[in-house]
């Protein structure tokens, strides 16, 4: 069977992250295809259950991306976003999960290459890390 | 061969049995454990549909069934032993020391006054009290007193530090000189051609439906309870009150049926006769205070009977009766000590809670407890509900030639079904003996 | 003066050795007009920051050795530059990387440090005799606090009479304490100040070592020296003691009254608030109140007293270099508080002992005032 | 039928989608393989129709996608081409023009997020088709929105009567707009009032604002409340209540002609305010004569009646009998569609540096201090005095007091260097005494600023380049004998230097009102670290906030001049103004909803919103639940992370949609 | 299973349609939308959708109020379990409290592939083993501090328990591996996975080859006792750690430290209506010296449910139930409110956990396990 290829979810928020990866997209910065990205208004509207649902569907990494401390739209939805993240890593850890199966990342709206580059790495480290346990060939 | 025949149990059944084979000439040998005749009847205030006074309609039948010469009552008496087989019976019976002579008591009741002592009234149902010597209840046949051993000071206390009987007030009173506390039980053994069982029910206790509270909300009473209540006789005089400390008269009182009754916990069969005496009950509480306002929580209002459902009608158009279609689930009480009743009015399928002055649960009617030692003596058997088996086309006959068995002692029927079947019984005890 | 091109090696140098502070400076001089050299002298501390700024520190000037770490200019500086810090570094590239000459009187002092582990070279072993008469017994473990006199009242007959007067109080209160002698070397503040920071460290380690080994959790100190670098300095090392000065602990045994002042004192005293206390570590209230509660004492404030003491030139090594007669501080302070009308000058620093029992002699003042340290103070008044 | 079935399965109508996939020309055409995403699209779910077009965002395009919802009468559209912060508008348009409600639509970005950023073709239509099925997964479920909006009521409200409010009110009335103006103080006027002159033209201050005062007083569209405050403000934008309290001034506006004649006949005085404690002012007082409103006000520190219960002497002298001790504090309720906040700055008090000696050494004073001195209005009527009447032949001006220094403020007060200059030169033309300025940097930017920095140095000024460390009166030789000492460093020279003046003249930091943080929470505002109210964007949105319909202007959002001030008060006015002309305010389509049976009030919600949007109160249920006032709520979902139950979601943003995409995006 | 299946196996047919169900109901006392009667009605008159697409099929609390009283001894929550299976089939499930944490970690954890590091909480006082035949089932509780934005007191039960059964000389295997025992799962309709949890926990109890199991939570007591052997079989007698301390006691008793108190116990449906213990917990206050019980209105029996079951369908009726049976707790004058069961615990602390501005009526009153009770009177508090 081919390489292992992760398939990451990508919970961008519209102001910056996902305008970060719009700039990635038209200065045509390529990086690896395995993530798709979901746009949602702030990263503090990411509820844990997207992300316990995603990493059920088989997603092998799930990364939520917000605006910088303070430049947040809504003062302090990425604030919200990261006590969530650190919340859902403790359950995840008691799980079993590597710690690097979810992500945070800030990304202000300038910041495309480095959105590129996130993803590029974040493949890399899945790669080592290997599939989720959950992923759909191994569950049933 | 003894052309007499036994007849246990002096309810409307027992009663109506004894005269009719007195009539037919046969002698007969009436056997009650209590001190007097009327059984269940007689604690009843008025009888459905006709609201006729139960004792009014009662106490002639009593009366004749007594004097009657072809009849020996043995009152406060007990069915021991019996042996033989249809057509020859040997019965011995116990019949308990009543300590008044009763050839000279003339019932004034005297002695019933001056008695220190006091005792629950079984009669009315526990609610009032009454003395250690004491008459059964007013119109008790036959109308003598007696002494209830185990509230009489004079046998209970023993004798006084310098050796003398304690009391004994009632001796003193009675100008016919009938207390004699020497009195002993006696055994008499009698010998009958056939036997009638007549000896009714026993209102089923709903303590284990702990759900609705009785005893531990006073304003919670039983059926029964609230005929004494509601009757003349009984022990607030026929005046309707609520048992709780304010003792007002209730304006709202509700009627919850099938109380133990069509109940897998409890009884599974429908004891037939809740739905009218509840009807009859709330009719009476109007008659009483126009003011009050009856519910009756049923599943099925069974009014099958003659003239049944007109009353029913009645009650609904002139008595201020409500009927809801529920099972009450859970009676709780507020500040005021009244019921709050909760129930789903599956009608209009909502969830309500209704506080009311007073709650009378229509508890179901089991057969005597003792109806299963009389069994065993009988040797005939019973049924899983513990009544008298007897089979459709013979439904008087139990399962031993001779003995037969009628009223609510055979299954759960109304007064005029239980005269019915007391009649046919005795006709089949007749065919017997004749 | 021909022209300067900005020297970047000098530049890195001054940073590894700790003075990147300087990056923050933006020049506008408030330290040199707080210095207090500039009271008696010129020293444009804002000139040396810049010189390193660019690189163009002279090693040779002087200059570099003025400054008594008071730490008035560091409490002003508008940027909150560390300027003690690049004053360090300067010093330590001349010490430890010999870009120039250190002063002769601070390299016998440096070589009798790292050698017998006091400034004044005596023997190691004799550290610990000013305690005999006082019936001091040495710390073993489990004695509940340990007793650090700091290398001056321990060495020096002048000054002994703080420890014993500390001493005597402790016994007075029945506190279990104890000293550990010879074990103990110079706590290595001043030394570090001067530019020797190798010096520092093996010190630092021999005390860390001596007191962990002993037991020790907490520490009684004399200097406010031993007390900034026991505090601040020792714990990234890995010595993390309880540290306690005299001021602070005469005030505990007084509140929970195992301390009964009775003997009067009617005298007026002034305090003379020492840097490394005050400004440093903001201790000020403590030492007033422990004057306060001597029966029959009458506190009076020196003007620029707290945050704006005027140093007494102790600090930074300066105890050990001569300061020119007319240029020291101490004599100023003293004559303001004899302006202020002080019978006493209360003093909480065995450096600021030395350099005021200096001025009063110099300046044959005494009649007038005499220096008590706050210990002996209270040892004659229980 | 009992009980409350699911929506879900009442409506499970009919979804008839329409997929249109864009080419974009080649962007997207030449590294995804559009045909057969177009061909798979047709095989999804409740999919009724599945086009590729070249050019989706043109008008052919656009009407392809309004013939199909009219013929083939789709109820949800989606359109797989470029980002929707890029064309959702558009395509959301052309659904409203065929009468489909907009937010039964949704974009696929397989441009930005697929053909621009891989070249594997293959790959790149899988993903493509991927992004497609989620579209779809999510527009299954999306709802109709219905986009309200509420009127703007045309009334503003400006807080603060400083230049900044006066310029902002007069703006916004002259265009025929009802404004109310709440000022603190008695008057009208603020701190410019005070002022003499103004840099760089050396104007005097009160000829230029005067003119403007008194077109704020009698303007016929600006309803001024002096001497009062805010109280409370609720409601958002386009419909504000602010209650305003009107405290008591004990004088009746009404009948009070300003004749002044009772300030003549009070005996008792206090430090007066405007000459910033150099000269007393009656218990009964106007602040100055241009006082706008004209009309005094009784100060019950000072005056004997309200302190000791005697003496009522104005209320004897007045012939209107315009004095009323009854008077109490009013509330008045206003109704308001925006809100301008001009509440200026405070001075900073020099006296926590000791080491410059205000409040110790008499001729020690600040800036405004000076600036009362040089106004003829002043105590001593323009002639530059010391305390002690003499004129001062030496003066000196020390810069960045409690500026640009860690210990106290770390920003520039960006104005100080001005007022610095324009100090020295008054003093230079009054008194002709010796001037020395002690500066870090002269920040001279604005117009006219360097020339006036050259004319003042021609003036004869000296210019020392060093902050000031001490001001002593210690003297050490004969000429610094009953002189203050200034001592600094001389950073050019790189010596210490003293110089002995006659009067120090210290120019004080602008800082945030002491008041400011109370404030702010009244307009549900933030502040920045140095304690000004925050701008929604620095550069590009200075006078908004990140609350709709709240303005900010002048020295309120930070140290500035006139010049900047006024330009942000017009900026401001201007915002109002637009908002005006348009009339209506639409809200945010996508906002949360509560649904109240679910809620079990536990006021997470509320806690955390910084909008103050969700609010628990005890509504028809007994129980408490939380309702969002749909208004102020920004639709950023925060709280329905929080929520325990679900019970609040966010229109357009449910659990249901995300999750859809989530399971569609998995799958491979 | 169809419909017809489900009524045979819960004697739905015994219905009386009498409405006793939902008049005992404390769902139908506040949701007028949801009646337990007009539920069977529907399945009795075969209108699957009125059943599978009713949003209220999640709202039953099983907590069996009704049944236990119901004159056809009708199973109702039994009804409902299965009726819920067949929903899942059509795609309906309840609404998830606290974003579905609790059933995604059970559906995650019934993967084969996982090895949880759930032992982190184990402190160095509590003593455990590997061959103690005697095993502890400790559950979720791990996961539970993690979930809720307030003390949830879970693991502080968990580790009174060990404390106790290490006081009583017994230390327990605990299982690093163990699974969630699959209550929620299997009383929302999930049965695959309840089955594949069953398993999982099935096979590495009998690799630890342990005879007993205790448990803390009555919730996994149940499921062990009366569910799993309809899956697996796990040959092991199963205690509830009330019933131990009864047991105990009765024979040589404990000594406790005396701690004043008064108290009131709330029954938890699961181990009192389902198991019917309801004296064994009273025996053991009864042994705490200085310990006084008080009863509440509803007790025993009658004791109503704390509002919320498998963390489905907790909505604003849930909250009511709460709130009154706190003020029920509070009416009896007793400063702490016990029960034994983690999840009734959670429920009553978060029903007094308001942050908004109206709190609605005052409920506050300290809610404490019986295991920590105990725990606390073992001589040195654990976690007082």
């Amino acid at each position: 069977m081919s390489e292992f290829e992760p398939s990451i979810l990508c919970f961008a928020c519209n102001w910056c992250s996902y305008a970060a990866a719009d700039i990635a997209g038209t200065s045509r910065i390529h990086y690896p295809p395995n993530v798709r990205l979901l746009r949602v208004m702030c990263s503090g509207m990411v509820d844990a259950e997207y992300v316990m649902k995603a990493l059920e569907a088989g997603f092998d990494g799930v990364m939520v991306a917000g605006c910088h401390i303070g430049d947040c739209h809504y003062i302090s939805g990425n604030i919200k976003a990261q006590e969530m993240v650190t919340r859902l890593k403790k359950l995840l850890h008691i799980l079993g999960l590597e710690d690097e199966r979810l992500m945070l990342k800030w990304i202000a709206t300038s910041e495309g290459p480095i959105f590129a580059e996130t993803i590029k790495e974040y493949v890399e480290q899945l790669k080592k890390l290997g599939p989720s346990p959950f992923r759909k060939e191994l569950v049933t | 061969m003894s052309d007499a025949v036994l007849v246990i149990g002096g309810g409307i059944a027992g009663i109506q049995a004894s005269l009719d084979l007195a009539d037919m000439g046969k002698h007969v040998y009436l056997v009650e454990k209590s001190p007097s005749i009327g059984g269940r009847m007689a604690q009843l205030d008025k009888t459905f549909p006709t609201n006729d006074c139960s004792i009014c309609i009662l106490a002639p039948k009593m009366a004749d069934c007594y004097d009657h010469s072809n009849t020996t009552i043995l009152t406060y008496s007990e069915v021991k032993e019996i042996t033989g087989s249809a057509g020859d019976f040997t019965v011995t019976v116990l019949k308990k020391a009543r300590y008044v002579d009763a050839k000279k008591c003339t019932g004034c009741g005297e002695c019933t006054e001056k008695c220190p002592a006091k005792a629950p009234d079984l009669f009315n149902m526990g609610l009032g009290t009454r003395k250690a010597a004491y008459l059964y209840f007013l119109q008790a046949v036959p109308r003598v007193a007696l002494i209830d051993q185990e509230y009489c000071i004079r046998m209970t206390k023993g004798l006084t530090k310098d050796g003398k009987p304690r009391c004994g007030v009632c001796k003193d009173v009675c100008q016919a000189g009938a207390i004699d506390f020497d009195q002993q039980d006696e055994e008499i053994t009698l010998n009958v051609g056939a036997i009638i069982i007549a000896t009714g029910f026993d209102p089923y206790d709903p303590t284990s439906l702990t759900e609705y509270g009785y005893r531990r909300y006073k304003n919670v009473v039983t059926a029964m309870e609230y005929e004494r209540l509601i009757c003349a006789s009984g022990p607030t005089g026929g005046h309707l009150k609520r048992l709780s400390a304010d003792d007002r008269d209730p304006k709202t009182i509700a009627f919850i049926q099938c109380v133990g009754s069509r109940d897998l916990h409890h009884n599974k069969y429908c004891a037939s006769v809740c739905c009218m005496h509840s009807t009859k009950e709330a009719i009476l509480a109007n008659e009483h205070d126009p003011e009050i306002h009856s519910y009756i929580f049923y599943i099925d209002i069974r009014a099958s009977g003659k003239g049944f459902q007109d009353y029913v009608a009645r009650a609904k158009k002139e008595y201020n009766v409500t009927y809801i279609r529920s099972r009450v689930a859970e009676i709780a009480q507020d500040a005021g000590e009244n019921p709050v009743i909760w129930y789903e009015d599956t009608n209009s399928r909502q969830v309500k809670s209704m506080t009311v002055d007073l709650v009378v649960l229509a508890t179901c009617m089991v057969p005597r407890t003792d109806a299963v030692g009389l069994a065993a003596i009988t040797h005939t058997a019973l049924d899983e509900y513990k009544f008298f088996q007897t089979s459709p086309l013979a439904p008087v006959d139990t399962t031993i030639p001779g003995i037969f068995a009628c009223g609510y002692c055979q299954g759960p029927m109304d007064i005029p079904e239980s005269v019915a079947q007391a009649s046919a019984a005795a006709a089949r005890a007749a065919e017997i003996v004749s | 003066m021909q022209a300067l091109t900005p020297y970047k090696d000098a530049i890195d140098i001054v940073k590894e050795a700790g003075g990147e502070a300087f990056e923050q400076c933006y020049q506008c001089g408030l330290c040199s007009g707080t210095c207090p050299w500039n009271l008696v002298t010129s020293f444009i501390v804002r000139r040396l920051i810049h010189q390193a700024q660019l690189g163009l520190v002279d090693f040779e000037d002087d200059d570099l050795w003025l400054c008594a770490t008071c730490g008035a200019c560091v409490a002003r500086c508008p940027r909150g530059v560390e300027i003690i810090d690049i004053m360090r570094a300067m010093r330590n590239v001349v010490a430890e990387v010999g870009a120039a000459k250190v002063p002769d009187s601070l390299r016998i002092t440096a070589k009798n440090i790292a050698s017998a582990g006091n400034p004044q070279g005596e023997a190691r072993e004799i550290r610990g005799n000013w305690a005999e008469e006082s019936k001091v017994k040495t710390f073993t473990e489990g004695t509940e606090l340990l007793y650090f006199s700091c290398c001056v009242p321990a060495y020096d007959p002048k000054v002994r009479r703080i420890a014993q007067a500390t001493a005597g109080i402790l016994n007075k209160a029945g506190v279990d304490f104890g000293i550990l002698g010879a074990k103990e070397s110079c706590c290595g503040e001043s030394i570090r100040k001067a530019g020797n920071e190798s010096i520092f460290q093996s010190l630092a380690n021999s005390n860390i070592q001596a007191f962990t080994e002993s037991g020790v959790s907490k520490v009684l100190v004399s200097s406010p020296h031993c007390y900034h670098t026991f505090k601040n300095e020792y714990p990234a090392l890995g010595g993390n003691f309880e540290v306690v000065h005299t001021a602070q602990y005469l005030l505990e045994l007084i509140r929970d009254q195992k301390l009964k002042l009775t003997k009067e004192l009617n005298k007026k005293v002034a305090y003379q608030d020492p840097c490394y206390l005050g400004r440093h570590n903001g201790i000020y209230d403590e030492p007033r109140e422990v004057l306060r509660s001597i029966p029959g004492l009458e506190l009076i404030e020196l003007p620029d007293s707290r945050e704006e003491s005027i140093c007494c030139g102790g600090g930074g090594g300066r105890i050990w270099i001569e300061t020119k007669k007319g240029e020291r501080f101490s004599d100023l302070r003293l004559e303001q508080a004899i302006e202020a009308g002080a019978e006493i000058l209360a003093v909480a620093c065995p450096y600021c002992m030395l350099n005021f029992d200096d001025s009063v002699l110099t300046m044959d003042k005494g009649e007038i005032i005499e220096i008590r340290d706050i210990s002996e103070l209270v040892w004659g008044a229980i | 039928m009992g009980g409350n079935i699911t929506a879900e399965a009442l409506d499970r109508d009919e979804r008839r989608i329409g997929v249109y996939i864009c080419h974009c020309g080649l962007n997207i055409a030449d590294t995804v393989d559009v045909e057969a995403v177009a061909n798979y699209a047709g095989t999804l779910n409740s999919v009724a129709v599945a086009r590729d077009y070249r050019f989706m965002c043109s008008d052919p395009g656009q009407d392809l996608i309004k013939n199909d919802i009219k013929e083939l009468n789709l109820n949800r559209v989606v359109v797989a081409s470029c980002s929707p912060r890029m064309h959702e508008p558009t395509f959301r348009k052309a659904c409203e023009a065929a009468s489909l409600n907009p937010y039964l639509f949704e974009m696929a970005n397989i441009r930005e997020d697929c053909s621009w950023v891989h070249d594997d073709r293959e790959v790149a239509t899988q993903k493509a088709k991927a992004l497609v099925r989620a579209a779809v997964a999510r527009v299954y479920y999306n709802d109709p929105l219905e986009i309200k909006e509420i009127p703007f009521n045309p009334d503003t409200l400006v807080v603060g009567g400083g230049i900044a409010g006066i310029q902002a009110a007069l703006e916004i009335a002259d265009s025929e707009h009802k404004v109310y103006l709440v000022e603190r103080d008695p008057s009208i006027g603020g701190h410019m009032i005070q002022l003499d002159k103004t840099f760089p033209t050396l104007d005097c201050s009160q000829c230029i604002l005067t003119p403007k005062m008194a077109a704020v007083g009698a303007h016929p569209y600006i309803e001024l409340l002096s001497y009062s405050e805010v109280e409370e403000v609720s409601g958002f934008v386009g419909a504000f209540k602010v209650k305003v309290r009107k405290k008591a001034r004990y004088v009746d506006e009404d009948k009070c002609t300003g004749c002044g004649l009772c300030q003549e006949k009070c005996p008792w005085t206090a430090d007066s305010e405007y000459d910033v404690g150099l000269s007393k002012r009656k218990a009964i007082y106007t602040p100055f004569a241009q006082a706008i409103p004209n009309v005094p006000v009784i100060d019950r520190d000072s005056c004997a009646y309200f302190l000791k219960g005697k003496c009522r002497a104005c209320e004897k002298f007045c012939e209107t009998g315009a004095i009323d001790f009854e008077q109490v504090d009013q509330f008045i309720e206003l109704e308001v569609g925006a809100i301008i906040l001009a509440t200026g700055y405070d001075a900073f008090d020099p006296s926590t540096i000791s080491q410059y000696g205000y409040g110790i050494y008499d001729n020690v004073i600040t800036g405004l201090q000076f600036e009362r001195l040089s106004a003829a209005t002043g105590p001593t009527g323009g002639e530059i005095r010391l305390k002690d009447g003499r004129k001062p032949e030496s003066v000196a001006i020390i810069h960045c007091v409690g500026s640009r220094d860690q210990n106290y403020h770390e920003y520039c007060s960006r104005v100080c260097c001005m007022y610095g200059l324009k100090v020295a030169h008054i003093v230079k033309d009054k008194t002709n005494a010796d001037v020395y300025e002690m500066y870090i940097d002269m920040r001279c930017f604005g117009e006219g600023y360097e020339e006036f920095y050259k004319r003042v140095s021609e003036e004869g000024v000296n210019f020392i380049r060093g902050k000031v460390a001490k001001v002593t009166d210690k003297a050490v030789s004969e000429e610094e004998e009953g002189k203050l000492v200034v001592i600094c460093e001389d950073t050019l020279l790189g010596s210490i230097i003293r110089v002995p003046v006659d009067m120090v003249v210290l120019c004080i930091a602008l800082e945030a009102r002491s008041d400011a943080e109370e404030v702010a929470r009244k307009f549900i505002i933030s502040r920045r670290a140095d304690g000004f109210f925050l701008e929604r964007h620095v550069k590009l949105d200075p006078v908004a906030t990140p609350s709709d319909g709240v303005l900010i202007a002048g020295c309120c959002q930070g140290p500035k001049d006139i010049p900047d001030t006024v330009v942000q008060a017009s900026a401001a006015a201007a915002r109002v103004l637009a908002m005006i002309s348009k009339g209506r305010v639409t809200l945010e389509a996508s906002v949360s909803h509560v649904n109240e049976d679910l809620c079990i009030g536990c006021g997470r919600c509320e806690e955390l919103c910084e909008f103050h949007a969700p609010k628990v109160g005890i509504y028809e249920k007994p129980m408490p639940v939380s309702r969002v006032n749909e208004a102020l709520c920004k639709g950023c979902g925060a709280c329905a992370v929080a929520c325990p139950t679900g019970a609040i979601s966010i229109k357009h943003f449910k659990p249901e949609q995300i999750l859809a995409m989530v399971d569609a995006l998995a799958e491979t | 299973m169809s419909l017809e299946d489900i009524i045979q196996e819960t004697k739905t047919f015994y219905c009386l349609d009498c409405g006793k169900c939902t008049g005992l109901c404390p769902v139908s006392r506040y949701n007028p939308a949801y009646s337990p009667r007009v539920m069977l009605e529907n399945a009795l008159f075969g209108f699957q959708d009125d059943l599978t697409y009713n949003h209220d099929l999640f709202s039953c609390l099983t907590c069996y109020a009704c049944s236990s009283k119901c004159p056809g001894d009708v199973d109702y929550p039994l009804f409902i379990q299965k009726a819920r299976a067949l929903a899942l089939d059509a795609g309906q499930h309840g609404d998830c409290a606290h974003s579905g944490t609790v059933q995604s970690l059970a559906r995650l954890m019934s993967n084969p592939g996982v090895s949880q590091n759930r032992l982190e909480w184990l402190s160095d006082g509590l003593r455990i083993s590997t061959q103690s035949d005697t095993m502890f089932f400790v559950g979720c509780a791990p996961y539970f501090e993690h979930i809720f934005d307030f003390d949830s007191g879970a693991i502080d039960a968990v580790k009174a328990s060990l404390k106790i059964l290490n006081h009583c000389g017994i230390e327990p295997v605990v299982l690093p591996n163990e699974r969630c025992c699959g209550h929620d799962m299997l009383w929302t309709g999930d049965v695959e996975t309840f089955r594949r949890l069953a398993e999982h926990n099935a096979a590495i109890i009998k690799e630890a080859g342990v005879k007993k199991i205790i448990f803390s939570c009555p919730e996994g007591y149940r499921t062990f006792k009366e569910d799993y052997p309809k899956y697996v079989d796990i040959d092991c007698e199963l205690q509830h750690i009330s019933e131990f301390l009864a047991d105990r006691i009765a024979e040589n008793g404990l000594d406790f430290s005396e701690v004043k108190r008064k108290v009131t116990y709330h029954d938890p449906c699961r181990l009192g209506r389902h198991l019917g213990i309801y004296e064994q917990p009273r025996k053991v206050i009864a042994a705490l010296p200085g310990i006084e019980l008080v009863e509440m209105e509803h007790n025993k029996e009658e004791s109503l449910c704390c509002g919320t079951s498998a963390f489905v369908n907790c909505d604003s009726c849930s909250k009511q139930i709460r709130v009154d049976r706190l003020l029920e707790a509070k009416a009896t004058g007793a400063d702490t409110l016990i029960t034994s069961c983690p999840k009734c615990q959670i429920h009553f602390r978060c029903a007094m956990t308001n942050k908004g501005e109206e709190k609605g009526p005052d409920v506050e009153i300290e809610v404490m396990d019986l295991v920590n009770l105990v725990a606390n009177a073992l001589g040195d508090g654990h976690n007082e």
